[in-house]
């Protein structure tokens, strides 16, 4: 099977470029790709567009991003806990795309599968109808929505083997899966990395093909917005 | 008047075995305190998750298993995981029965608003825009009016809808109202101590009040 | 956790109805329902559609159901191996409707997922585009196609618990999963049947809600169409 | 002239390393026979399996576990197991980079017509319809004339076609032809002994030959 390893976070970034598109796995910071998103930090990077179902907070994930300018566009369902967010947007430096949350997740899907358009009821009547054809199907009115792609799509699993094959855990799985499938070149980051043969096939849950590059995460901070607990 | 927990008490009597049902941020996610023992229900979150269990104790918080709230939880026996993309395909799909979210206004022909208010900053719509597209049946837990008075039972909404004739029922401190398919709220009951005039005073929409209307009864 | 047992197929199909539109999980003999198909056979039934990627063979699956005379139209991507099927849709008894395996599968999907039509390039400038709207995006050509639901969809899985979750097994996954996402009712049978938790939640392949009955099959006899073995 | 096997071993070096398969039925699956054991290629089947293996001993034999064409098969180490909606999101989606498969006629601008003949009991067209719709580089393997002695690579497609302007390149038991951007067979390759006129004969489309037609060389 092909060996889609390599040694870090650092060479799996490496041609990231500017003006690109990027997606990011995640919601909330549940299932982020950590240590990509530190790598990133770490190159003279601007003008991207960042698609994301949220935009992390002021001090982690792609807030961080946002502190040294690199974002030129956010591509989201909801941006709401990142105060530097809040005030480039207000001040024109950022611009926003928001996006029912089902229709961002199935645009993305859409991206992966080769489907360059749909039709889904989410939005109509309101203003995320704007420019968009509406049409009757069955006696109930629905939007056309267009696929989603990426340059790169960041994506982060709990388990991931040689081949690229990876296993999701808890609901850290949310946006990866599709992200993988709609990027050009898809990079994963994994918990824990096997040769390949060692996951059961039964079991895999975004096939190898789908990625591009895989490496074993150095270190995951897990950061926990809510921490809810029961007495 | 009924408190938060209250209403959410009162919504709680809404919910009939075995559905599964989708519960928003604030009152609703109270809701799952008040379902009776003897209703077996499953609770959706739409990050992923069918079967939301009571928030862990200290020792088992996961970082990996959070709510749509971004809180961590435990998950039921008999559980399931899933993309954001396959749970908004249930959800889509119509295989959530029931929908119980906040909302700022609602008006008499069942628009809902609450993701946007105009000049304020925008946080996004998140996964409501769906939810209340594609639901069965939605209920909408809250207050009455706003803070400065203003009913939140209007003709029209004033404020940017999230969505379009969707609203089936509402529960309010004051009162518990269906939304008519004809349009105009039809007043069901009363919270203890208000009185009808009360509410026809605090519904700048279209309400039908049919004969007697009871007050609310709690267990 | 609700519990979606039934007995056994002959109380899980006890509602099945004429001119009712059925599907069928299964590619070839591969992960067919076999316990409801031989349940449905005892049943006096007529006008049936049948959604199903494939048509059995003559002595086994949905050919059964052809020889009974239970099926007045095929909607399929495939149907080659069934000689009473030839005679019956030459002589005009049996309608069918041939769609590309890919259109069949994402339409199923579709009819599960909410979406009413979405577009694929499977088909264009061939017939199966004929009467169809076609559109182009991002110079590409492609058809629109609707979404396909039923009145009652059959699945097999290899195992279940009594909440309905299922996990399937090498390829006789196949239609199974989307299938069971489109049926207004939709029942599973499986080899081995759990209790609610036994299954880990993160390698449910199909949630339960999608499954209104389940049971487990009394007996899998799970036919080779091509045995092909090396030396 | 090349047996069924030629074609299979003439297409296989057509392979690129890290390439991922689709082989459609019949020379197309005898290709994987002669794919160099130095490549690492994984070979999809579009039921839902990334990583064919070889096919089974006696002895492991999985009724749960077979190809395309329904023969029983195993699986490589490192494979993955999914619907036939993801797998089809995976070809559409362009993720295959290889698509081999058989054909009836081929035309001169790349139609490839491989599923209905008018008047017979039309099978279906399976997967072959996304698969010429989708894929970015489709090779077909095709005997250069039906059992009548017409030619298969026609100026138009005579049968109902399945795919539109898709095929790129066509190995028969004659010739290697590439299909040109702007319409048109190239010569690419003879089959040892046979003529480039031979081939011209038997080519109704129209036939481009630039230079020197090399003989085809077999390791």
């Amino acid at each position: 099977m092909i060996n889609k390893t390599v040694k870090d976070a650092t060479e799996a970034v490496k041609d990231v470029f500017s003006n690109s598109v990027l997606m990011f796995g995640g919601f909330g910071l549940c299932g982020i790709p950590e240590n990509c998103l530190r790598a990133l930090l770490l190159k003279d990077l601007t003008g991207l567009t960042c698609i994301s179902n949220n935009a992390g907070v002021d001090d982690f994930g792609i807030g961080l991003m946002l502190q040294k300018h690199m974002v030129k566009k956010m591509i989201s369902s909801y941006v709401g806990e990142n105060a530097e967010f809040e005030r480039q947007l207000l001040s024109g430096e950022l611009e926003v795309e928001l996006i029912p949350q089902g229709t961002l997740a199935e645009r993305v899907r859409a991206g992966g599968a080769g489907i360059p358009a749909f039709f889904t009821p989410a939005g109509v009547g309101t203003e995320v109808a704007d420019g968009k054809e509406i049409r009757e199907f069955d006696g109930k009115l629905y939007l056309l929505e267009r696929w989603l792609k990426a340059d790169f799509s960041f994506v982060k699993a709990w388990k991931g083997d040689t081949a690229g094959n990876l296993i999701f855990k808890g609901t850290a799985r949310n946006f990866n899966p599709m992200m993988a499938t709609a990027g050009r070149i898809t990079i994963a980051e994994v918990e824990e990395l096997v040769p390949a043969g060692e996951l059961d096939p039964n079991q895999i849950h975004t096939p190898g093909i789908y990625v591009h590059r895989i490496f074993q995460g150095e270190k995951y901070e897990k950061r926990i917005e809510q921490r809810t607990v029961s007495k | 008047m009924l408190d938060k927990n209250q209403i959410a008490k009162r919504i709680a009597k809404e919910v009939k075995n075995g559905q599964f049902i989708n519960l928003g941020i604030g009152i609703p996610t109270l809701v799952a305190n008040y379902i009776p023992e003897n209703l077996e229900v499953v609770l959706q979150s739409e990050n992923g998750l069918l079967g939301i269990g009571p928030f862990p104790t200290e020792e088992n918080v996961d970082p990996d298993l959070i709510n749509a709230g971004k809180q961590t939880i435990t998950m039921v026996q008999g559980s399931s995981l899933f993309s954001s993309a396959d749970s908004f395909a249930m959800i889509r799909g119509g295989h959530i029965h029931l929908t119980i979210l906040g909302a700022m206004e609602v008006s008499e022909n069942g628009d809902i608003a609450n993701w946007k208010i105009p000049g304020k900053m925008v946080k996004g719509m998140g996964g409501a825009m769906d939810l209340v597209a594609s639901a069965e049946n939605i209920i909408v837990a809250m207050q009455h009016c706003s803070k400065d008075g203003q009913s939140k039972l209007l003709k029209e909404c004033s404020l940017p809808i999230t969505g379009m004739r969707c609203v089936k029922k509402i529960v309010t401190d004051l009162a518990v109202l269906d939304v008519l398919p004809e349009g105009g709220f039809r007043l069901l009951e009363r919270a203890p101590g208000v009185s009808v005039d009360e509410i026809k005073a605090k519904t700048e929409g279209k309400l039908v009040i049919d004969g007697e209307i009871p007050e609310m009864v709690f267990d």
